[in-house]
Order: structure tokens, then C-alpha cells, then sequence
């Protein structure tokens, strides 16, 4: 009897070996893969069934099959600020602008001038159509920017924009008024953010059906979404700029990381959102993959709350600061997929000034918590909620803390109580990231604007004083100095220490080409062009 | 109906149970003999090998853990022991069947009535199933059922009833033998005088012999022309009824009949065996009986007393009639 | 004669435990279970002599090692000893196993029994509320009672225990029902006995064989949902080491590193084995019925 | 009968009201805010608040919950706060996906492990009796996601025959009800061996074999029918379980599940949408047992002369029979 229970216990750690030690060879030539087991009784997404090759030898394929990891709330880009909601929206609208490494290219909008500090005259092209037919005219585009001015999503951006006194003059231009001068506009207009719709599809169906079945210009249009399974948008055959290489584009909503990794690898999927790092280098050596990674453009940070009496004291910030060692949080939480951060917004955003990292001295961590008066050590609270990278980062300081003697608790509520605390300022510490649509500086440093109620509450009018002034100077030379004014002062308060530039990156299958690693996170769909 | 031919005989049978706490001698070289249409009363405490008996015949000892480890089962001169599965199974129902002792648990709850007589008669005489059902209905009637009961359910009839039905399955092919396990022990007296009435009746009509396992003396007294008495698995005493009840030799046989309540004798107290029944696993040394036997001399515990024929047909085991 | 009997009807009392003892000893996997269950008992108490490496010292330099005589079961991704982290792992899942237990058991126990004993109206409203928490899926209790006292042992504890509560409800009033109508309860009901008495002296001991079994099996369970909550975010607070959180914090680095989930993963099958084979012989020894 | 299944989803309807009020009382004392939640982090003071009262949130926890009762009298589960559409079309869409998962689990747990129990009843104490009993425990003490991604490691990455994940035709289907059923199919084996070992010991079994019926019709027809209700009763509750609890398994193999929806519900302390699934969840989970109570009656007379209005007619034919029995017996005396 027992030898039995013994053989059983056996085969079942010999079968979880086999499974998971990946032999050094990538995985076996993958000829049966899954689409060749694609019934006809439901409309599989397949990738690989080349039709007639166009003259111009350019290869088309049925279905671009999209791995994202989570069901987004909806697809407009206006009532959502999570990264899954761009992704699906991105194919189907478009913007005034293109911004390719800073330099606005014409797009729907023919081209712009700038009045005055406060007004700029848009002109619009007259061959675009919406998905619905209607052709698009100045009043969708005054509708949009307004609705993206009043949403609470995107109030950040388009805040600036004066709601009155924007009008079109004529079918083809748009008087766009501002209630002060805001720098980052014409970035914002020239991001996935500032998405066109369609105003008559927006107000006959209303704001939460629109959600749910958008209408833009882009080449892609929505044709079906099934609850927690997939999107599916389909091409737009009135598009007025150049046909994409695929008929379909399908969002496969796979949570589980291993499987949106294992998809990419079996050839399920095309492309596949939020790869987990450790499975980077493997995707790289596999010649059926690929992995487009690069800097993000968000920042992660240990968050005191300067309102509470304990992390509103200097001395205690840079005590905890200079008992971490930055460097390898970042290494270790992002699995060598993070640099140290050395500053308070993304290397790749204009106005970033290296102001770090900041110096790993246990030492001097002691002396400042003697001279703090907590020479006998001190208790610190951190709140959380289960997000692998964060925890990951508290779990190491926790450690690192404890060496020169200060004591942490990790207290883990779900995130809907951990949001209802943060605007309600009582996280004591904690592990966030600040990521950013465009690449501004203002728009990096959302977090620090005063009427912020999150808990980092550093209620400091300097700060608030030099982000007015950056936002509202337009010459870039002037902007930067300020911002780096900003930076070094933000430095010396050490309101918050920045720990990590983690890079973002998505995998796609080897003959998924022209389509490279964008650092918003949010690629363009379109111009894929399939090699193989 | 040839009465001479021996119907059944038991040579040397000893059947065993191997459990972990040891060989229960259940059966120990027991031989006896039943002719076609006799009627023979197998009578001894629980626990003395009576059932184990009736199931060895049948062959349908629990095997593990029980085991025949000896003798023979001649049934019409054929052993029973060496016939193959196929072989017992056809003869079980057709030409010997069995009557169990509960007849609460002795049907199956989820069959009608009607479908477990007709299962029987299908499984051993060629008929279709309406003229089985009809067959069923028969015999139904014969054991005092109305036929139109046939499509209920076990639990829709009382004890009685349900042993009837019992008696019909055993009797549904005619068989050559019965063999009764203690049939009315679980049913009320005035039931019991009906179904030991009716099974008389029936073995009249059919011819059939029967083996009546009981424990009751009086039953046996009723219904039954032979008689052996059995002991920690051991037959030490058999012979006609006459013989038996009339001029008893065994001292535990008179002292079943001495804790007998009888109207003829005044006798004012009961005069019960003392002692318990042997552990089975390890019998007493020499007469299996010596520890309780009133009479018991020194010789009874060392030498085990052998079959002796005291007068023609009445056998003892006793070292007093050695 | 009647002395010798009466004298080995004292012998009886005594060895009603020693009779399941010997019963439940013959039957081999109970006791491999019981071994097993033995040295995870042993490991959790003298954790901190066993484990070589505290549970929470990270060594950067040592992160993702695959097994090594150092590291009897490698490193995680914080260079954390496994095997060290696995032993201390035994003390949280058998805290949550048992004490979410006897929580649940202690109620289930007293509503069912009070529910089989009356039976009428009282049993009616009891089984009803019992269906009640027996339709709220576990899975949901726990994430309620997470997100109110933040997520960790004590709400998976108390989510399994009051989920546990309408399996030993129904059970102990199943066995309170059959035990009620025994002629023994009326005799002692007769005698004078009130009827707290009677649940406590007559009808307890004879229904204590499907609630030790219901325990052990059940312990088992809430190991595995205890892995299931942190599988869905609702873990353990960190860096308190319990199985089911490092089995699926480690999934994500399972295709390379497959020694970080196989131990884990073998750690809660012996473990939730060794339960089942013990509760499973102790059934058999406390049913009469079933004796060889 | 029919009253007997009116008697029941009669009572079933106070079962489903204290779910519902258990599930109001724990959303109503979980903190979070839902309006927080549609609105992100990103929004300030004036506009949650300005939501919130609009959602009515603020006030009392019974006016809520008696306007929500009013709602799901007429019908009317509420919309769901994040994707804004009706909370029925949101169930509707992910209750089959799981009901389907759950029939096929149950079906292979059912094809598999009753097969398995009876052979390892009929054979006790052999070596195939063993190997079942402990096979059937692995099955039981695995974390199912842990036994979900060794399965599609094995099938889909190494070895490539299997789709990972989705389900989108039937070899989608294979390795979620694999990991799902493998505890099923334990429980149901275990189950099967000990309720048939129980029945083997009757009576009337001896009875059959003294027929001289042959040992298989005695195991499959007689034993069996008599084991089928324990085993029907796990099947059941196995059933009812998987349409819940499969969570886990529907997160790895990105299962459109209502678990999943249920749990995601949850987090965003989407009210409606969480008391809405659960209610159609219990509301599931008990037309299952009554399905089973009433396969009870199929299976088993006794059960099913307790529901059959014609008890009455029944007694009075009983009584007649004990006296004319009677009579016929002392009229041949």
C-alpha cells in the first residue's frame, strides 16, 4: 500500500517537471498550431490564412488577434483611464494630429496656427468619414473637445480648453479658446486622448451605449463585443487613409499572464499586452517571437503622506530614503526589467532633469533617525493592494528597512478600498506608479497639482506656483528650466522617492512587422505589415 | 416420485472464514443426508454453523473470507463443490433455491414484486416475458397474493406478505430442494403458523425436500420428519424426530429441551444451558460441548467424541455411547 | 459467572478508544496519514529550529536559485529561501485549517444539533438559514469579508468557517435525527434527564464519528481555498509565508524556475492527503458497521 | 408530484430573499466606493459626490434595499455600475458558457468516476482498489489552478496539441473540464465504492445470486440502482459547486465564466451586478438539487409513494388483502 502512494506522489512531481522545465531549445516546432484545430462551428480567430498576395506582394492576413489583460469598462477614450480601453479604441478613432518624438504631423486636421496665447485655428480635412456614414465636420470636433474638457478622465489634459467660447467658423475650421494658456495641448490633441467621435452617433445613443459600440474615423470599426471573452472590430471599407493589412482586429480578453505568454508562443494570439518579465528573454530567443520593450513613460515612487505628522517630517523621509537601496528595488521587484529612478518624470519626457538616485547610506539613515529622535527605532505603516510589482517593491524595503532598525507593518485591502483611502489621504506610505499619456512634463507630474486629494498632500503653494508657470509658458526652452527649478526643489523636499523606470513592453509573433515599441504603451495597430 | 434415491449428501463438509483475528471454524465434518421429498430440521443456537451451512450448500459463502476447506456436496450424485460457476447458477433457482430470514431485506426495494418472481422464471425456463409474467401471477396466487398486486413494491407489503413473496421466488421453478434460513423467525407468530402452513402445502404439491434452519424446536416438531442438532459446528446429534425428541442422547440436546417451557411437564423453574456458545476461532479441546456439558467426564476434554449410530438412522457424538 | 461478565463489561468502557485505536492502526494509509500528519505537526511547532534561513531575509544576490544544498528548495524572486519558507508555511496553513475548523464546527455542531434534536419549526428556520449560507459562494464570502477586515488569514479564516457551518449543520442534525429515535435517548429522557443533558451525554457521543471525519476533511478544504483566495489577489499579508500565496505568486515564473511551484504545490497535497487518508480511517474505525 | 415541485420553489423563494439581504448587509458594510470606482482615482471630490447621491448610495441601507427588492419583483436586476448595461444582459451572456463547462465536467467526472467506484467496490482490498482510492485522493487535494497550468503546459506549450485558452470550438474544451473535473471525479468515486460496498452487503443481493442470476446483472442492475442515490446526491452537490466555484479555473483558461464576473463584481463593489449573479446563481444551484430530489423519486419507489396523492387509495387495498389472504389460508386447512 504505501509503495503505491509513493508511485502515485512520483508521477505526479515527474509530470509537474516535464511540464515546466523548458528544455534549452525553444519550444518544439509548432506545425499544429491551434488555428489548424479551428472548428467551422464557431468563427475561430485564426492568424495565418494568407489570401491571394496583393500585387503589391504585401501579405494580408483574416484576423489580427489582440492578447489585452483585462476586460476594459468601456471603449471610449474619454470615460476610462485604463491602459485596456486605448488599446481597443486606438483602431477606431483618430486625432487632429500624429506626434512622432515631438513633431506634430497633420492627420485629420490640415494644419493649425496659433492666434494668440489663448486661441489656436484648427483646419480640418473634408474626405473623412465617421463609421456611420456621416461625414466629419468642425461640429464633431468642437463636441469632442468638449466632452474631453468636462470628462473627469481627461479633465487633466483638455482642461484648459474654454467650452463657451469654442466654435467651428465653417465645415473645415475650428476656433479652439483657452481659459489660460496651456502648453501641453497640442500634444494632448495629438495623442490617442484626444480621439474624434461622432457627435450625431454620441447623442442618439447616448454616453454609455457609445461606450460600448463607438463611432470614430479610424480604419477599424466596432462590429461585436462578447462580455469578458473578446472585441471585435472590423475594417472600414470609406477609410480615407491607407487600407490596414488585416480584415479584422480581435481582442482576446486573457487575464492569466502564463496564458496570454503561452497564446503568444502556440500562435493563438498575434500580439499580447502586459508580458510578465520573466518571460522576456524567453520570447526574445524563440525565433516565433518577439518582445518590443523599451522606457516607459511611468514612474515608480514610495509615496509618504506629508499631511500625517510622522512622514511630514524631512528627517524621517530622507532617514527611510537613505536606508533604501534603490537600485536593487528596481532590479529585483522588475526581474531586471526596471533602471533605478533617478528622477521625478521619465527620462524620454522633455524637462526630466537626472536629480538621482538617491545615495544608499544605512549609516546616515541612523544618524538622521537618532537625530529625529527615534534612535531606538520606529514603527511605519505601509497600506497596499495586490499589484505584483508594488508588493514586490514593499516586500524588499520592508527588508531593508529592518536593517537599520526600522519596523514596517504591510497592511493589504483590496483596490477598491485602497482608492477610497488615497482620496481620502490615509495611506501613510505606499508603492504607486505615475504613468502619462503624452510625453509633458505637466502631464507626468499630475500627481503634485494641489487640488490633488491623494494622500501624498505635500501642500506645498511653491511647488503649485512653478507647475502653473511651466504649464502656462508655450517657449520650450523656458518651460524646461522651470521644471527643472521643480525637479531639484522636489529633490531637496523628498516629499516622495522615486525608486523605478520600469520598461514596458508587448510580444508579437515574428511576422508582425513595422510595429515597434511605442513608450505610451499604446502602439498603432495599423501600420502592422505581416512578413511571413 | 422415487424417494430412494438420495436427493442431497453431505460427507465431511468443514467450511472456514480467514479473518485477521483468525480462522473462524464456522462448519467442522458435518455429514447428514436428504432424500427427494424429505423434510429435515437443522437446529442449533446462533452462531453454531447453521446459516454457513445452508450458504455452503448454495455456494454462496462470501469468499474472502470464508472458504470450504473439506468434504463433499453431493446433490443427485454430482458434487456441487467441483461444479464450475456456469454449472451452480443453473442449478441455483431451478433445482435448489434458498429462503432467507429477513424478509424485510430479502427483496429488492426498487423492483416490483412481480418483476423479481418473473426474473427467476425467466432465467431458467424459456418463456417470453408476458408468459413469465403470467407464470408470476401463479405463483403469486399460490402463496395467497392477489395477482393484481404483482406491480407493487416491496415496501407496500407487510412482513408476512413480503416473506409469501420470498416463498414465491423460491418455489417459481419447482425446485428439487429448499432450503429455509430461520424463514419465520422475523415474523409475528400467528403470520408464522400461516407461511410454515403454506410451506407444507407447497412441498406436498411440488414434491420438493426441504432443509428448515431454526432454532425454534417447536417448528421443527411441525413440519419436519428428520432432525440433526448442530453444535459449535458439528452435528451431534441426528436422527428421526421420534428419535431425537422421544429418547434424546446428547446431553446438550436435553438440555435444549430442558429449557423448553412444556405443558406436560410441571417443572417450575427452566433449566437453561449454562455458559456462552465457544469462541469459534479456538474451540474447546476433545467434545467441543465438555466445558457445558453437565455430565462431563475427564476423558470429554482430551479425545473428541466420533459419529456413532446409537439405533438405525439415530447418530450421536458423545463419548458416553462410544 | 454473572461476575466475570460484569467485569469484562468494565473492561468495555475503557476500550472503546482503544478499540477504534486498533481498528484504525490495522488500516495502513490512516497511518500514513497520521505520520504525515505527525511530522507536519512537529515541523510547525519547532519551525524556527527546522527552517535555516528566516522566512523573510532576502538576499539580492541570490535571487531565483534553483535547488541547492544551501537551498534545500531554492530561492524566489527575493533570494528568499524556499524550503525555510515552505516550513514556516506549515504553521500558517494549519493554524487556518484548524482553528477555521473548529470555528465552523462549534457553530455547525450546536445549530445542527439543536435542529435535529427539535426538529418542527426551529429545524425548519435553522435549514432554511443554512441553505441560505450554503448559496453564497465561498469564493464571494471571502472576497466580503477580505475587503471589510482587509484581506489576510483571519477573513479567510472566518470565510471558511462560516462557510463550513452548513456542512456540519446538515450533518450533525442528519446524525442527531437517527441518534434521537433510538431507545436509549427516550430511556434517558424518561429517567428525568433535561435536554441539554440528553444532546450533551447521549446524543454527542454517538454523532462524534461524521463530525471528526466532516473536520478532517474539511481541514483539507480550507487549505485549498485558503490557495484559491490568494490565486485571486486575497492573499496573506506579506511576507507571512503560506503556501497557497507562494504557489500563485510563483506561477508567473513557473516555465523557468519550476521548482518554485512544485514545492508548494507538493506541500498542500501531502498535507490535504495526509488529512483524507487519516479522516478516511477514522470513519471506518468509528463505524461498527464496517468492521472486516 | 406537481405539488411536491410547487412545495418547493415555494420554499425556495425565502432561501433567495436571505441570500439576497446576506449579500445587501455585506456589500452595504464592505468599504469602497462604488462611484470612486467608475469615476478612477483621477476625479475629484465634487463629481464622486455628485454620483454618488445620483446612484442614491447615500441613502439608508433598507430604502436601498427595499428599492432593489421593488426592482427584482418586476423583474428588473438593475444595471451594472461599470458597464452600465442591464445586469441580466450581462448574465445572460456568461451564465451558459459556465453552465455548459459545468454539464461537461460533471458528465466526464460522472462517466469516469462512477465506472471507477464500482470497480473498485466490486474489487475491494485488490490492488486496483488501492490505485483508485488514491488516485481519487490526488484528484481531491490538488489546487485545481495548479493542476490547470501543468495541463496546459504540458498539452499546449510542449507538446502543442491543445489550445491554451479562450473557447472557441470543442478542443477548447478538453483541458479546462480536465482540471476542473479532476476533483469531481474523485469525490464521485469515492462515493460510488463505499455506497455500492453498502448495498453488495444486503440481503437481497444473496436473494439474486440464489436465483442464480449472473454476477454482473446482480452488480449493475440490482446493486447499482439501490447505490445510485448517495451517488446521485454528490453528483448534485458537485454540479452546483462547479457552476460557482470554478473561478480559479476560469481565470487560467480565460473562461467567460459568471465566476469570474461574480468575483470582478466584487472588487469594483459593482452591487447590483454581484447581488444579481449570486441570485442567479443560488436560483440555479437550487433547480439543480430539486432536479436530483425528483431523480430520487424516479429512482426509488419509496421516495416517490411519499409525493403520489394516491396514498390514500393504497391503504385501503392493503387492508383487503390481509383478510382474504387469511381467509384462504383456513379454508384449505
Amino acid at each position: 500500500m504505501k509503495k503505491l502512494l509513493v508511485l502515485a506522489l512520483a508521477f505526479m512531481m515527474l509530470m509537474s517537471v516535464i511540464a515546466c522545465s523548458e528544455p534549452s531549445t525553444p519550444a518544439p516546432e509548432n506545425t499544429s498550431s491551434p488555428d489548424a484545430t479551428n472548428e467551422a462551428a464557431t468563427p475561430a480567430p485564426d492568424g495565418q490564412e494568407p489570401e491571394g498576395s496583393d500585387p503589391a506582394t504585401e501579405i494580408r492576413k483574416e484576423n489580427l488577434i489582440v492578447a489585452i489583460q483585462a476586460e476594459p469598462q468601456t471603449i471610449d477614450p474619454y470615460a476610462a483611464s485604463h491602459e485596456t480601453t486605448f488599446i481597443s479604441s486606438e483602431p477606431i478613432f483618430e486625432s487632429l494630429f500624429k506626434s512622432e518624438n515631438g513633431e506634430l504631423i497633420p492627420w485629420l486636421a490640415t494644419g493649425y496656427e496659433t492666434v494668440d496665447d489663448l486661441t489656436i485655428k484648427i483646419t480640418l480635412r473634408d474626405d473623412v468619414y465617421f463609421h456611420d456614414g456621416n461625414k466629419m465636420t468642425a461640429d464633431d470636433v468642437v463636441f469632442s473637445l468638449t466632452y474631453g474638457a468636462t470628462s473627469s478622465f481627461t479633465s487633466t489634459l483638455f482642461g484648459a480648453i474654454d467650452v463657451e467660447n469654442t466654435k467651428a467658423l465653417d465645415e473645415q475650421t475650428v476656433e479652439l479658446k483657452l481659459l489660460y494658456p496651456y502648453a501641453p495641448l497640442l500634444e494632448g490633441l495629438a495623442s490617442y486622448r484626444g480621439a474624434i467621435l461622432s457627435k450625431a452617433a454620441f447623442e442618439s445613443m447616448g454616453a454609455d451605449a457609445f461606450g460600448r459600440a463607438p463611432v470614430g474615423t479610424g480604419p477599424m470599426m466596432f462590429k461585436n463585443w462578447v462580455n469578458g471573452d473578446r472585441i471585435e472590430l472590423t475594417a472600414f471599407d470609406q477609410y480615407w487613409g491607407e487600407k490596414p493589412a488585416f480584415d479584422n482586429v480581435i481582442f482576446r480578453i486573457i487575464l492569466e499572464a502564463s496564458s496570454r505568454t503561452v497564446e503568444l508562443e502556440t500562435g493563438g494570439v498575434d500580439v499580447a499586452f502586459q508580458i510578465s518579465p520573466v518571460d522576456w528573454t524567453r520570447l526574445e530567443e524563440n525565433p516565433e517571437t518577439q518582445m518590443l520593450t523599451g522606457n516607459s513613460m511611468s514612474m515608480t515612487y514610495l509615496c509618504f503622506n506629508n499631511s500625517m505628522e510622522l512622514y511630514g517630517n524631512e528627517l524621517i523621509r530622507k532617514a527611510i530614503a537613505y536606508a533604501i537601496d534603490v537600485e536593487a528595488v528596481a532590479k529585483t521587484a522588475y526581474q531586471g526589467q526596471a533602471d533605478a529612478a533617478d528622477g521625478f518624470i521619465a527620462r524620454s519626457i522633455p524637462g526630466y532633469k537626472k536629480v538621482g538616485p538617491w545615495e544608499y547610506n544605512p549609516e546616515k539613515s541612523k544618524e538622521l533617525l537618532a537625530e529625529a529622535g527615534y534612535a531606538d527605532g520606529l514603527e511605519v505603516k505601509f497600506v497596499t493592494f495586490q499589484q505584483q510589482y508594488y508588493n514586490a517593491c514593499i516586500e524588499i524595503i520592508q527588508s531593508m528597512l529592518s536593517e537599520v532598525g526600522i519596523t514596517c507593518t504591510i497592511e493589504m485591502v483590496d483596490l477598491a478600498t485602497f482608492t477610497s483611502m488615497n482620496n481620502n489621504g490615509e495611506l501613510p506610505m505606499t508603492v504607486m506608479a505615475n504613468g502619462s499619456s503624452i510625453s509633458d512634463p505637466a502631464v507626468a507630474l499630475s500627481a503634485w497639482p494641489l487640488e490633488r486629494t491623494i494622500s501624498l498632500r505635500h501642500n506645498d503653494q511653491h511647488i503649485q506656483d512653478l507647475l502653473d508657470q511651466g504649464e502656462r509658458t508655450y517657449a520650450m526652452e523656458d518651460r524646461i528650466k522651470i521644471y527643472e527649478e521643480l525637479q531639484d526643489y522636489l529633490w531637496e523636499k523628498l516629499y516622495i522617492l522615486p525608486l523605478a523606470y520600469p520598461l514596458s513592453g508587448y510580444g508579437a509573433r515574428a511576422n508582425i512587422g513595422n510595429f515597434d515599441f511605442v513608450a505610451s504603451g499604446v502602439p498603432d495597430f495599423a501600420e502592422i505589415e505581416f512578413t511571413a | 416420485m422415487e424417494t430412494t434415491k438420495k436427493l442431497l449428501e453431505i460427507k465431511d463438509l468443514s467450511i472456514h472464514y480467514f479473518t485477521e483475528e483468525g480462522v473462524v471454524r464456522a462448519v467442522n465434518n458435518i455429514d447428514f443426508e436428504l432424500m427427494r421429498g424429505e423434510t429435515m430440521g437443522l437446529v442449533g443456537e446462533t452462531g453454531a454453523g447453521k446459516t454457513t451451512t445452508a450458504r455452503g450448500i448454495m455456494g454462496l459463502v462470501p469468499n474472502p473470507p470464508g472458504r470450504v476447506v473439506g468434504g463433499e456436496i453431493l446433490f443427485e450424485g454430482k458434487d456441487l463443490l467441483k461444479a464450475s460457476n456456469l454449472e451452480m447458477r443453473l442449478h441455483r433457482g431451478k433445482d435448489f433455491s434458498m429462503i432467507f430470514q429477513d424478509p424485510m431485506t430479502s427483496l429488492n426495494p426498487i423492483l416490483t414484486v412481480g418483476d423479481q418472481i418473473a426474473e427467476v422464471i425467466r432465467l431458467h425456463e424459456k418463456l417470453s416475458r408476458k408468459d413469465a409474467n403470467l407464470k408470476a401471477a401463479q405463483i403469486l396466487e399460490m402463496v395467497g397474493i392477489p395477482a393484481e398486486r404483482m406491480s407493487e413494491y416491496p415496501h407496500q407489503f407487510s412482513g408476512g406478505m413480503k416473506q409469501r413473496v420470498v416463498i414465491a421466488i423460491a418455489l417459481a421453478c419447482s425446485p428439487k430442494l429448499i432450503i429455509a434460513d430461520e424463514p419465520t423467525t422475523a415474523l409475528d407468530v400467528t403470520i408464522q403458523a400461516q407461511v410454515l402452513e403454506l410451506m407444507r402445502e407447497l412441498q406436498e404439491k411440488l414434491g420438493t425436500a426441504m432443509l428448515l434452519i431454526t432454532h425454534d424446536l417447536g417448528v421443527v416438531a411441525d413440519t419436519c420428519n428428520k432432525v440433526a442438532i448442530m453444535y459449535a459446528g458439528q452435528i451431534v446429534e441426528m436422527g428421526s424426530l421420534e428419535d431425537v425428541y422421544d429418547n434424546t442422547m446428547h446431553p446438550y440436546t436435553k438440555g435444549l429441551f430442558g429449557s423448553l417451557p412444556s405443558l406436560s411437564m410441571k417443572s417450575k423453574r427452566l433449566v437453561p444451558i449454562d455458559g456462552l456458545m465457544p469462541d469459534p476461532v479456538d474451540l474447546p479441546t476433545g467434545c467441543p460441548f465438555h466445558p457445558r456439558c453437565p455430565d462431563c467426564k475427564e476423558s470429554c476434554k482430551s479425545r473428541a467424541p466420533v459419529k456413532t449410530e446409537v439405533s438405525p438412522g439415530h447418530y450421536v457424538r458423545c463419548l458416553r455411547y462410544e | 459467572m454473572i461476575k466475570k461478565q460484569a467485569e469484562h463489561g468494565h473492561i468495555k468502557k475503557r476500550s472503546q478508544f482503544q478499540e477504534t485505536w486498533k481498528r484504525l492502526s490495522k488500516n495502513r494509509l490512516a497511518m500514513v496519514g497520521l505520520a504525515i500528519l505527525a511530522v507536519l505537526v512537529i515541523t510547525a511547532i519547532f519551525a524556527d529550529l527546522i527552517a535555516p534561513y528566516p522566512y523573510d531575509e532576502q538576499d539580492y544576490n541570490a535571487t531565483l536559485q534553483s535547488p541547492s544544498l544551501e537551498h534545500l528548495m531554492g530561492t524566489d524572486e527575493y533570494g528568499r529561501d524556499i524550503f525555510s519558507r515552505v516550513v514556516y508555511g506549515s504553521r500558517t496553513s494549519l493554524y487556518v485549517g484548524f482553528i477555521s475548523l473548529t470555528g465552523g464546527a462549534l457553530i455547525g455542531c450546536i445549530f445542527g444539533a439543536i435542529a435535529g434534536f427539535f426538529g418542527g419549526k426551529t429545524d425548519n428556520i435553522i435549514m432554511r438559514t443554512c441553505d441560505v449560507l450554503h448559496g453564497i459562494p465561498q469564493i464571494v464570502l471571502a472576497i466580503a469579508i477580505a475587503s471589510t477586515i482587509g484581506p489576510g488569514i483571519t477573513s479567510a479564516l472566518i470565510a471558511v468557517a462560516v462557510s463550513s457551518v452548513p456542512n456540519f449543520a446538515r450533518v450533525v442534525r442528519a446524525a442527531t435525527m437517527t441518534v434521537r429515535d433510538q431507545e436509549y435517548v427516550e430511556a434517558s429522557a424518561s429517567l428525568g434527564g433535561n435536554n441539554t443533558h440528553i444532546i450533551i451525554h447521549h446524543i454527542f457521543p454517538n454523532i462524534l464519528a461524521p463530525i471528526i471525519v466532516q473536520a478532517t476533511l474539511g481541514i483539507g478544504k480550507s487549505i485549498l481555498l485558503c490557495a484559491s483566495l490568494s490565486f485571486l489577489g486575497l492573499g496573506v499579508q506579506p511576507p507571512m509565508p503560506e503556501w497557497g500565496s507562494m504557489l500563485s505568486n510563483a506561477r508567473t515564473f513557473m516555465r523557468d524556475y519550476s521548482y518554485m511551484v512544485i514545492s508548494p504545490g507538493i506541500a498542500i497535497m501531502l498535507t490535504v492527503l495526509a488529512l483524507n487518508l487519516f479522516g478516511d480511517g477514522l470513519r471506518d474505525a468509528l463505524d461498527p458497521k464496517l468492521k472486516k | 408530484m406537481l405539488r411536491y415541485i410547487a412545495k418547493r420553489i415555494f420554499l425556495m423563494i425565502p432561501v433567495l430573499l436571505g441570500i439576497s439581504f446576506v449579500i445587501f448587509l455585506l456589500m452595504y458594510f464592505t468599504p469602497g466606493d462604488p462611484a470612486q470606482m467608475i469615476l478612477g482615482d483621477m476625479a475629484d471630490k465634487e463629481d464622486v459626490e455628485a454620483l454618488r447621491e445620483e446612484m442614491g448610495l447615500n441613502d439608508g441601507f433598507f430604502e436601498r434595499y427595499f428599492r432593489y427588492m421593488g426592482d427584482l419583483l418586476r423583474g428588473d436586476l438593475g444595471t451594472s455600475y461599470t458597464t452600465k448595461l442591464p445586469v441580466w444582459d450581462e448574465i445572460s451572456v456568461r451564465l451558459p458558457v459556465t453552465a455548459k463547462v459545468a454539464f461537461f465536467v460533471i458528465l466526464f467526472a460522472v462517466i469516469i468516476g462512477v465506472p471507477i467506484g464500482i470497480l473498485s467496490a466490486v474489487r475491494q482490498y485488490t490492488i486496483i482498489d488501492s490505485i483508485t482510492r488514491v488516485l481519487a485522493l490526488l484528484g481531491i487535494t490538488m489546487p485545481s489552478f495548479w493542476f490547470a497550468l501543468l495541463l496546459v503546459l504540458l498539452f499546449s506549450v510542449r507538446l502543442g496539441w491543445l489550445p491554451a485558452s479562450g473557447l472557441y470550438g470543442p478542443s477548447y474544451y478538453i483541458l479546462p473540464i480536465i482540471s476542473i473535473s479532476a476533483a469531481s471525479i474523485a469525490i464521485i468515486t469515492r462515493t460510488a465504492r463505499s455506497s455500492m460496498l453498502e448495498v453488495i452487503r444486503q440481503d437481497y443481493i444473496d436473494t439474486a445470486r440464489a436465483k442464480g442470476q449472473k454476477e454482473r446483472v446482480v452488480l449493475f442492475k440490482h446493486a447499482l440502482l439501490n447505490a445510485l442515490i448517495p451517488i446521485l446526491t454528490v453528483v448534485g452537490i458537485q454540479f452546483a459547486g462547479s457552476l460557482g466555484g470554478a473561478v480559479v479555473n476560469e481565470q487560467v483558461f480565460a473562461i467567460p465564466g459568471i465566476g469570474k464576473l461574480m468575483v470582478d463584481a466584487i472588487k469594483a463593489r459593482n452591487y447590483p451586478l454581484v447581488t444579481g449573479s449570486v441570485l442567479v446563481l443560488s436560483l440555479l444551484q437550487s433547480m439543480v438539487n430539486l432536479f436530483i430530489d425528483l431523480l430520487y423519486a424516479f429512482v426509488d419507489p419509496r421516495i416517490r409513494s411519499q409525493y403520489s396523492r394516491d396514498k390514500k387509495k393504497k391503504k385501503a387495498l392493503n387492508g383487503a388483502v390481509t383478510a382474504n389472504a387469511g381467509m384462504a389460508a383456513n379454508k384449505r386447512k
